[in-house]
Protein backbone atom coordinates (compact mmCIF):
# COMPACT_ATOMS: atom_id res chain seq x y z
CA UNK A 1 0.00 0.00 0.00
CA UNK A 2 2.33 2.70 -0.87
CA UNK A 3 3.30 4.88 -3.60
CA UNK A 4 7.10 6.60 -4.43
CA UNK A 5 8.57 8.96 -6.73
CA UNK A 6 12.37 8.46 -6.76
CA UNK A 7 15.15 9.21 -8.62
CA UNK A 8 17.18 6.36 -7.42
CA UNK A 9 17.10 3.24 -9.00
CA UNK A 10 14.49 0.85 -7.65
CA UNK A 11 14.99 -3.25 -7.66
CA UNK A 12 11.90 -5.22 -8.81
CA UNK A 13 12.45 -8.35 -7.24
CA UNK A 14 12.79 -6.28 -3.72
CA UNK A 15 9.98 -4.59 -4.21
CA UNK A 16 7.30 -8.00 -4.75
CA UNK A 17 9.00 -9.07 -1.24
CA UNK A 18 6.03 -9.52 1.13
CA UNK A 19 3.29 -8.28 -1.11
CA UNK A 20 2.00 -11.83 -1.42
CA UNK A 21 1.10 -12.04 1.75
CA UNK A 22 -2.49 -13.14 2.33
CA UNK A 23 -2.84 -12.83 -1.20
CA UNK A 24 -3.55 -15.66 -3.80
CA UNK A 25 -2.75 -13.85 -6.71
CA UNK A 26 0.26 -10.71 -7.65
CA UNK A 27 0.71 -9.46 -10.50
CA UNK A 28 3.61 -6.72 -11.48
CA UNK A 29 4.49 -4.75 -14.65
CA UNK A 30 7.81 -3.63 -14.74
CA UNK A 31 8.60 -0.86 -17.57
CA UNK A 32 12.10 -0.78 -18.83
CA UNK A 33 14.57 2.18 -20.73
CA UNK A 34 14.41 -0.10 -24.50
CA UNK A 35 17.13 1.10 -26.81
CA UNK A 36 14.57 1.67 -29.85
CA UNK A 37 18.31 1.98 -32.16
CA UNK A 38 19.98 4.82 -31.20
CA UNK A 39 18.23 5.76 -27.43
CA UNK A 40 20.96 6.84 -25.28
CA UNK A 41 19.28 7.98 -22.22
CA UNK A 42 15.66 8.92 -20.88
CA UNK A 43 14.95 11.94 -18.87
CA UNK A 44 11.72 11.82 -17.04
CA UNK A 45 10.20 15.58 -15.38
CA UNK A 46 7.25 15.47 -12.72
CA UNK A 47 4.78 17.69 -10.81
CA UNK A 48 6.71 17.19 -6.86
CA UNK A 49 3.28 17.14 -4.61
CA UNK A 50 0.86 16.61 -7.13
CA UNK A 51 2.59 13.17 -8.61
CA UNK A 52 2.71 11.51 -5.12
CA UNK A 53 -0.86 12.23 -4.03
CA UNK A 54 -1.59 11.44 -7.90
CA UNK A 55 -0.52 8.09 -7.70
CA UNK A 56 -1.20 7.51 -4.00
CA UNK A 57 -5.13 8.27 -5.48
CA UNK A 58 -5.20 5.86 -8.19
CA UNK A 59 -3.80 2.97 -6.08
CA UNK A 60 -6.12 3.39 -3.96
CA UNK A 61 -8.41 3.68 -6.06
CA UNK A 62 -7.50 0.43 -7.88
CA UNK A 63 -7.54 -1.13 -4.38
CA UNK A 64 -11.11 -0.14 -3.53
CA UNK A 65 -12.36 -1.40 -7.11
CA UNK A 66 -10.51 -4.82 -7.23
CA UNK A 67 -10.35 -5.62 -3.64
CA UNK A 68 -6.65 -5.78 -3.42
CA UNK A 69 -4.97 -7.37 -0.57
CA UNK A 70 -2.02 -5.36 -1.39
CA UNK A 71 -0.77 -2.92 -3.96
CA UNK A 72 2.80 -0.94 -5.05
CA UNK A 73 3.65 1.93 -7.30
CA UNK A 74 7.13 3.17 -7.89
CA UNK A 75 8.30 5.53 -10.31
CA UNK A 76 11.55 6.95 -11.15
CA UNK A 77 12.24 10.35 -12.36
CA UNK A 78 15.15 12.16 -13.82
CA UNK A 79 17.72 10.99 -16.12
CA UNK A 80 17.73 6.83 -16.99
CA UNK A 81 19.99 4.76 -18.79
CA UNK A 82 18.70 1.77 -21.35
CA UNK A 83 17.97 -0.79 -19.16
CA UNK A 84 16.71 0.43 -16.27
CA UNK A 85 13.79 -0.25 -14.83
CA UNK A 86 11.41 3.24 -15.43
CA UNK A 87 8.46 2.09 -12.96
CA UNK A 88 6.64 -0.25 -11.59
CA UNK A 89 3.49 -1.42 -10.30
CA UNK A 90 2.08 -4.56 -8.59
CA UNK A 91 -1.23 -5.81 -7.35
CA UNK A 92 -2.08 -8.54 -4.84
CA UNK A 93 -5.79 -9.85 -4.32
CA UNK A 94 -7.37 -13.04 -3.52
CA UNK A 95 -7.99 -14.44 -7.21
CA UNK A 96 -6.19 -13.89 -10.39
CA UNK A 97 -8.50 -11.82 -12.71
CA UNK A 98 -8.35 -9.16 -9.84
CA UNK A 99 -4.95 -8.54 -9.47
CA UNK A 100 -4.53 -9.03 -13.63
CA UNK A 101 -6.77 -6.19 -13.55
CA UNK A 102 -5.84 -3.73 -11.05
CA UNK A 103 -2.21 -4.11 -12.67
CA UNK A 104 -4.01 -3.43 -15.88
CA UNK A 105 -5.79 -0.40 -15.11
CA UNK A 106 -3.25 1.03 -13.01
CA UNK A 107 -0.53 1.54 -16.12
CA UNK A 108 -3.41 2.81 -17.70
CA UNK A 109 -4.05 5.71 -15.48
CA UNK A 110 -0.06 6.01 -14.82
CA UNK A 111 0.09 6.59 -18.62
CA UNK A 112 -2.36 9.09 -19.20
CA UNK A 113 -3.29 10.83 -16.07
CA UNK A 114 0.42 10.70 -13.86
CA UNK A 115 1.94 14.05 -14.10
CA UNK A 116 5.34 13.15 -15.68
CA UNK A 117 6.59 13.71 -19.19
CA UNK A 118 9.58 11.61 -21.15
CA UNK A 119 12.16 13.02 -23.18
CA UNK A 120 14.60 10.80 -25.44
CA UNK A 121 17.68 11.70 -25.86
CA UNK A 122 19.36 10.12 -28.93
CA UNK A 123 23.37 9.38 -29.49
CA UNK A 124 23.58 12.39 -31.14
CA UNK A 125 22.94 14.89 -28.52
CA UNK A 126 19.61 15.83 -29.78
CA UNK A 127 16.42 14.89 -27.88
CA UNK A 128 12.55 15.13 -28.41
CA UNK A 129 9.58 14.94 -25.64
CA UNK A 130 7.67 11.67 -26.04
CA UNK A 131 4.55 12.34 -27.39
CA UNK A 132 1.23 11.18 -25.87
CA UNK A 133 -0.55 8.31 -27.68
CA UNK A 134 -4.16 8.05 -28.82
CA UNK A 135 -4.11 4.57 -28.14
CA UNK A 136 -2.79 5.40 -24.30
CA UNK A 137 -5.91 7.19 -23.69
CA UNK A 138 -7.86 4.76 -25.72
CA UNK A 139 -7.49 2.10 -23.22
CA UNK A 140 -7.80 4.24 -20.22
CA UNK A 141 -11.30 4.43 -21.39
CA UNK A 142 -11.85 0.96 -21.27
CA UNK A 143 -12.72 1.37 -17.57
CA UNK B 1 -6.04 37.17 -7.19
CA UNK B 2 -1.86 36.19 -6.84
CA UNK B 3 -1.69 32.85 -8.43
CA UNK B 4 1.39 30.59 -8.34
CA UNK B 5 1.49 29.24 -12.75
CA UNK B 6 3.76 26.31 -13.06
CA UNK B 7 4.97 25.05 -16.35
CA UNK B 8 5.91 21.74 -17.22
CA UNK B 9 8.23 19.99 -20.52
CA UNK B 10 7.81 21.82 -23.49
CA UNK B 11 5.30 24.17 -22.03
CA UNK B 12 8.24 24.95 -19.68
CA UNK B 13 11.07 25.70 -22.08
CA UNK B 14 8.81 27.28 -24.48
CA UNK B 15 7.48 29.61 -22.28
CA UNK B 16 11.00 30.26 -20.73
CA UNK B 17 10.20 29.62 -16.87
CA UNK B 18 9.39 26.77 -14.77
CA UNK B 19 6.91 29.16 -12.41
CA UNK B 20 5.57 32.61 -12.10
CA UNK B 21 3.42 34.51 -9.63
CA UNK B 22 0.90 35.99 -11.94
CA UNK B 23 -2.12 38.70 -10.74
CA UNK B 24 -5.10 37.59 -12.81
CA UNK B 25 -9.04 38.11 -12.94
CA UNK B 26 -9.26 34.88 -14.84
CA UNK B 27 -12.41 33.34 -14.16
CA UNK B 28 -11.17 29.83 -16.13
CA UNK B 29 -8.20 28.21 -16.62
CA UNK B 30 -9.08 29.23 -20.67
CA UNK B 31 -9.36 32.37 -19.30
CA UNK B 32 -5.99 32.36 -18.14
CA UNK B 33 -3.98 30.89 -20.74
CA UNK B 34 -5.49 33.83 -22.85
CA UNK B 35 -4.01 36.36 -20.53
CA UNK B 36 -0.38 34.50 -20.31
CA UNK B 37 -0.45 34.38 -24.01
CA UNK B 38 0.09 37.97 -24.19
CA UNK B 39 2.85 38.30 -21.64
CA UNK B 40 6.11 37.09 -24.40
CA UNK B 41 6.25 35.78 -27.35
CA UNK B 42 7.60 32.32 -25.56
CA UNK B 43 3.84 32.37 -23.73
CA UNK B 44 2.20 32.90 -26.87
CA UNK B 45 4.21 29.33 -28.07
CA UNK B 46 3.66 27.59 -25.63
CA UNK B 47 0.00 28.32 -24.64
CA UNK B 48 -1.48 28.84 -27.97
CA UNK B 49 -3.00 26.05 -28.71
CA UNK B 50 -4.90 24.79 -25.89
CA UNK B 51 -5.87 21.06 -27.61
CA UNK B 52 -2.14 20.22 -27.18
CA UNK B 53 -2.53 21.65 -23.06
CA UNK B 54 -3.64 19.81 -20.06
CA UNK B 55 -3.92 21.62 -16.40
CA UNK B 56 -4.44 21.23 -12.95
CA UNK B 57 -5.52 23.28 -9.98
CA UNK B 58 -4.27 22.93 -7.35
CA UNK B 59 -2.39 19.71 -7.89
CA UNK B 60 -6.00 18.17 -9.47
CA UNK B 61 -6.59 17.28 -13.12
CA UNK B 62 -8.56 20.14 -14.36
CA UNK B 63 -10.56 20.59 -17.41
CA UNK B 64 -9.55 24.10 -19.21
CA UNK B 65 -13.20 25.30 -17.96
CA UNK B 66 -13.19 24.83 -14.86
CA UNK B 67 -13.81 27.41 -11.90
CA UNK B 68 -10.34 29.17 -11.17
CA UNK B 69 -11.85 31.37 -8.14
CA UNK B 70 -9.88 30.33 -4.81
CA UNK B 71 -7.20 28.77 -6.74
CA UNK B 72 -3.65 29.17 -5.40
CA UNK B 73 -1.49 27.02 -8.08
CA UNK B 74 -2.09 26.36 -11.29
CA UNK B 75 0.03 24.02 -13.49
CA UNK B 76 0.23 23.51 -17.67
CA UNK B 77 1.64 20.91 -19.29
CA UNK B 78 1.67 18.92 -22.30
CA UNK B 79 -0.52 15.38 -21.68
CA UNK B 80 1.37 13.38 -19.15
CA UNK B 81 3.60 10.25 -20.79
CA UNK B 82 4.67 8.75 -18.03
CA UNK B 83 4.72 4.91 -17.22
CA UNK C 1 12.38 -18.99 -21.87
CA UNK C 2 11.89 -21.72 -19.82
CA UNK C 3 9.46 -23.80 -18.33
CA UNK C 4 10.06 -25.70 -14.74
CA UNK C 5 8.51 -28.09 -13.17
CA UNK C 6 9.81 -28.84 -9.42
CA UNK C 7 8.80 -29.90 -6.18
CA UNK C 8 11.48 -27.25 -4.40
CA UNK C 9 10.12 -23.96 -3.48
CA UNK C 10 11.44 -20.65 -5.50
CA UNK C 11 11.76 -17.31 -5.29
CA UNK C 12 9.35 -15.40 -7.96
CA UNK C 13 12.27 -12.04 -7.36
CA UNK C 14 15.04 -14.26 -8.43
CA UNK C 15 12.92 -15.57 -11.60
CA UNK C 16 12.41 -12.36 -12.95
CA UNK C 17 16.34 -11.08 -13.04
CA UNK C 18 17.78 -10.82 -16.46
CA UNK C 19 14.45 -11.34 -17.87
CA UNK C 20 13.92 -7.55 -18.58
CA UNK C 21 17.06 -7.54 -21.22
CA UNK C 22 15.97 -5.71 -24.00
CA UNK C 23 12.43 -5.60 -23.24
CA UNK C 24 10.41 -2.58 -22.62
CA UNK C 25 7.67 -4.10 -20.31
CA UNK C 26 7.76 -6.99 -18.05
CA UNK C 27 4.54 -8.61 -16.31
CA UNK C 28 4.96 -11.55 -14.25
CA UNK C 29 1.82 -13.54 -12.36
CA UNK C 30 2.30 -15.44 -9.15
CA UNK C 31 0.22 -17.40 -7.43
CA UNK C 32 -0.06 -18.68 -3.87
CA UNK C 33 -1.21 -20.80 -1.74
CA UNK C 34 -3.93 -18.89 0.28
CA UNK C 35 -5.52 -19.90 3.51
CA UNK C 36 -9.50 -19.85 2.75
CA UNK C 37 -10.23 -20.13 6.54
CA UNK C 38 -9.31 -24.09 7.51
CA UNK C 39 -6.83 -24.54 4.50
CA UNK C 40 -3.73 -26.96 6.22
CA UNK C 41 -1.68 -27.46 2.47
CA UNK C 42 -2.48 -27.94 -1.18
CA UNK C 43 -1.22 -31.28 -3.06
CA UNK C 44 -0.22 -31.20 -6.56
CA UNK C 45 -0.34 -34.01 -8.49
CA UNK C 46 1.01 -33.74 -11.98
CA UNK C 47 1.96 -36.01 -15.57
CA UNK C 48 5.82 -36.20 -15.24
CA UNK C 49 6.52 -35.87 -19.22
CA UNK C 50 3.87 -34.58 -20.47
CA UNK C 51 3.65 -31.40 -17.94
CA UNK C 52 7.00 -30.24 -19.02
CA UNK C 53 6.33 -30.50 -22.98
CA UNK C 54 3.14 -28.77 -22.24
CA UNK C 55 4.53 -25.89 -20.15
CA UNK C 56 7.65 -25.74 -23.11
CA UNK C 57 5.07 -25.49 -26.17
CA UNK C 58 2.67 -23.23 -24.61
CA UNK C 59 5.41 -20.52 -23.67
CA UNK C 60 6.88 -21.13 -27.17
CA UNK C 61 3.51 -20.67 -28.42
CA UNK C 62 3.15 -17.61 -26.63
CA UNK C 63 6.36 -16.29 -27.70
CA UNK C 64 5.52 -16.27 -31.15
CA UNK C 65 1.72 -14.79 -30.73
CA UNK C 66 2.86 -11.80 -28.60
CA UNK C 67 6.55 -11.21 -29.92
CA UNK C 68 7.69 -11.93 -26.30
CA UNK C 69 11.85 -11.17 -25.94
CA UNK C 70 11.96 -13.80 -22.86
CA UNK C 71 9.32 -15.22 -20.72
CA UNK C 72 9.21 -17.99 -18.02
CA UNK C 73 6.85 -20.86 -16.10
CA UNK C 74 7.43 -22.29 -12.84
CA UNK C 75 5.29 -24.41 -11.44
CA UNK C 76 5.91 -26.70 -8.30
CA UNK C 77 4.02 -30.08 -7.40
CA UNK C 78 3.86 -32.07 -4.04
CA UNK C 79 2.86 -30.52 -0.76
CA UNK C 80 3.38 -26.84 -0.46
CA UNK C 81 2.28 -24.50 2.48
CA UNK C 82 -0.02 -21.56 2.82
CA UNK C 83 1.57 -18.91 1.77
CA UNK C 84 4.00 -20.64 -0.18
CA UNK C 85 4.52 -19.77 -4.15
CA UNK C 86 2.80 -22.35 -6.84
CA UNK C 87 3.52 -21.24 -9.64
CA UNK C 88 4.64 -18.23 -11.78
CA UNK C 89 4.88 -17.07 -15.13
CA UNK C 90 6.37 -13.82 -16.26
CA UNK C 91 6.92 -12.32 -19.82
CA UNK C 92 9.00 -9.62 -21.53
CA UNK C 93 7.85 -8.05 -24.90
CA UNK C 94 8.71 -4.40 -26.54
CA UNK C 95 5.74 -3.09 -25.42
CA UNK C 96 3.16 -2.94 -22.50
CA UNK C 97 0.04 -4.55 -24.23
CA UNK C 98 1.82 -7.96 -25.39
CA UNK C 99 3.57 -8.60 -21.99
CA UNK C 100 0.11 -8.31 -20.22
CA UNK C 101 -1.90 -10.18 -23.03
CA UNK C 102 1.06 -12.91 -23.08
CA UNK C 103 0.72 -13.22 -19.28
CA UNK C 104 -2.89 -13.57 -18.93
CA UNK C 105 -3.05 -16.02 -21.98
CA UNK C 106 -0.35 -18.25 -20.62
CA UNK C 107 -2.39 -18.37 -17.23
CA UNK C 108 -5.56 -19.30 -18.74
CA UNK C 109 -3.83 -22.09 -21.13
CA UNK C 110 -2.47 -23.17 -17.53
CA UNK C 111 -5.29 -23.30 -15.48
CA UNK C 112 -7.49 -25.43 -18.02
CA UNK C 113 -4.69 -27.29 -20.37
CA UNK C 114 -1.37 -28.08 -18.18
CA UNK C 115 -1.82 -31.46 -16.78
CA UNK C 116 -2.09 -30.87 -13.02
CA UNK C 117 -4.79 -31.87 -10.27
CA UNK C 118 -4.47 -29.83 -6.63
CA UNK C 119 -5.99 -31.26 -3.58
CA UNK C 120 -6.91 -29.18 -0.66
CA UNK C 121 -6.09 -30.62 2.47
CA UNK C 122 -8.10 -29.22 5.75
CA UNK C 123 -7.28 -28.79 9.01
CA UNK C 124 -9.40 -31.73 9.92
CA UNK C 125 -7.02 -33.89 8.20
CA UNK C 126 -10.00 -34.07 5.46
CA UNK C 127 -9.26 -33.44 1.53
CA UNK C 128 -10.74 -33.13 -1.46
CA UNK C 129 -9.91 -32.74 -5.27
CA UNK C 130 -10.34 -28.86 -6.29
CA UNK C 131 -12.81 -28.77 -9.21
CA UNK C 132 -12.43 -27.47 -12.29
CA UNK C 133 -14.05 -23.69 -12.73
CA UNK C 134 -16.35 -23.05 -15.62
CA UNK C 135 -15.04 -19.51 -15.75
CA UNK C 136 -11.55 -20.99 -16.11
CA UNK C 137 -12.61 -22.85 -19.29
CA UNK C 138 -14.56 -19.51 -20.78
CA UNK C 139 -11.33 -16.97 -20.28
CA UNK C 140 -9.04 -19.30 -22.00
CA UNK C 141 -12.11 -19.47 -25.35
CA UNK C 142 -11.29 -15.15 -25.34
CA UNK C 143 -7.76 -16.39 -27.26
CA UNK D 1 -1.83 -53.80 -29.22
CA UNK D 2 -0.45 -53.07 -25.87
CA UNK D 3 -1.13 -50.18 -24.43
CA UNK D 4 0.13 -48.43 -21.06
CA UNK D 5 -2.55 -46.30 -19.14
CA UNK D 6 -1.81 -44.15 -16.73
CA UNK D 7 -4.43 -42.46 -14.37
CA UNK D 8 -4.18 -39.16 -12.41
CA UNK D 9 -5.66 -37.70 -9.51
CA UNK D 10 -9.25 -38.63 -8.48
CA UNK D 11 -9.58 -41.06 -11.77
CA UNK D 12 -6.13 -42.95 -10.05
CA UNK D 13 -7.24 -43.25 -6.64
CA UNK D 14 -11.10 -44.82 -7.74
CA UNK D 15 -9.43 -47.50 -10.46
CA UNK D 16 -6.59 -47.71 -7.31
CA UNK D 17 -3.97 -48.26 -9.95
CA UNK D 18 -1.58 -45.26 -11.37
CA UNK D 19 -0.96 -47.53 -14.55
CA UNK D 20 -1.79 -50.58 -15.87
CA UNK D 21 -0.45 -52.10 -19.36
CA UNK D 22 -3.58 -53.39 -21.01
CA UNK D 23 -4.05 -55.39 -24.36
CA UNK D 24 -6.56 -53.85 -26.04
CA UNK D 25 -8.02 -53.46 -29.97
CA UNK D 26 -10.23 -50.18 -28.89
CA UNK D 27 -10.32 -47.68 -32.16
CA UNK D 28 -10.59 -44.74 -29.95
CA UNK D 29 -10.21 -43.30 -26.37
CA UNK D 30 -14.19 -43.18 -25.86
CA UNK D 31 -13.72 -47.68 -26.92
CA UNK D 32 -10.80 -48.20 -24.75
CA UNK D 33 -12.96 -46.45 -21.99
CA UNK D 34 -15.88 -48.73 -22.19
CA UNK D 35 -13.46 -51.76 -22.19
CA UNK D 36 -11.49 -50.57 -19.04
CA UNK D 37 -14.85 -49.72 -16.63
CA UNK D 38 -15.64 -52.82 -17.38
CA UNK D 39 -12.47 -54.27 -15.25
CA UNK D 40 -13.58 -53.82 -11.58
CA UNK D 41 -15.56 -51.73 -9.42
CA UNK D 42 -12.98 -48.93 -9.37
CA UNK D 43 -12.76 -48.86 -13.10
CA UNK D 44 -16.44 -48.37 -13.47
CA UNK D 45 -16.81 -45.67 -11.26
CA UNK D 46 -13.42 -43.80 -11.78
CA UNK D 47 -14.37 -44.11 -16.05
CA UNK D 48 -18.55 -44.00 -15.80
CA UNK D 49 -18.74 -40.62 -16.51
CA UNK D 50 -17.44 -38.97 -20.03
CA UNK D 51 -18.16 -35.87 -19.37
CA UNK D 52 -15.98 -35.59 -16.22
CA UNK D 53 -13.01 -37.22 -17.77
CA UNK D 54 -9.99 -35.94 -20.01
CA UNK D 55 -7.55 -37.76 -21.99
CA UNK D 56 -4.08 -37.65 -23.25
CA UNK D 57 -2.68 -39.74 -26.40
CA UNK D 58 1.40 -40.10 -26.37
CA UNK D 59 1.26 -36.64 -23.54
CA UNK D 60 -0.79 -35.12 -26.20
CA UNK D 61 -4.39 -34.08 -24.90
CA UNK D 62 -6.96 -35.48 -27.10
CA UNK D 63 -10.92 -35.93 -27.68
CA UNK D 64 -12.12 -39.13 -26.69
CA UNK D 65 -12.85 -39.69 -30.58
CA UNK D 66 -9.36 -39.72 -31.72
CA UNK D 67 -8.16 -42.55 -32.86
CA UNK D 68 -5.98 -45.10 -30.87
CA UNK D 69 -4.11 -46.42 -33.74
CA UNK D 70 -0.28 -46.16 -32.79
CA UNK D 71 -0.75 -45.10 -29.15
CA UNK D 72 1.81 -46.24 -26.46
CA UNK D 73 0.60 -43.89 -23.76
CA UNK D 74 -2.36 -43.00 -23.03
CA UNK D 75 -3.67 -40.65 -20.16
CA UNK D 76 -7.02 -40.62 -18.11
CA UNK D 77 -7.89 -37.75 -15.99
CA UNK D 78 -10.49 -34.94 -14.73
CA UNK D 79 -10.32 -31.79 -16.18
CA UNK D 80 -6.73 -29.88 -14.92
CA UNK D 81 -6.55 -27.38 -12.47
CA UNK D 82 -2.92 -26.04 -12.37
CA UNK D 83 -1.93 -22.54 -12.10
Amino acid sequence: MAARVQAEPFDPARELAALGEGAGAVVSFTGIVRDDGDLAALEIEHYPGMTEAALAEYGQGAAARFALTGWRIVHRHGRLQVGEPIMMVATAALHRRAAFDAADYLMDWLKSRAPFWKREIRRDGSSAWVEARAEDEASLARW
Amino acid sequence: MAVEVLYFAWVRERVGLPRETVETGAATMRDLLAELALRSAGHAAALGDHAALRCAIDQQLAGLDAPLVGAREVAIFPPMTGG
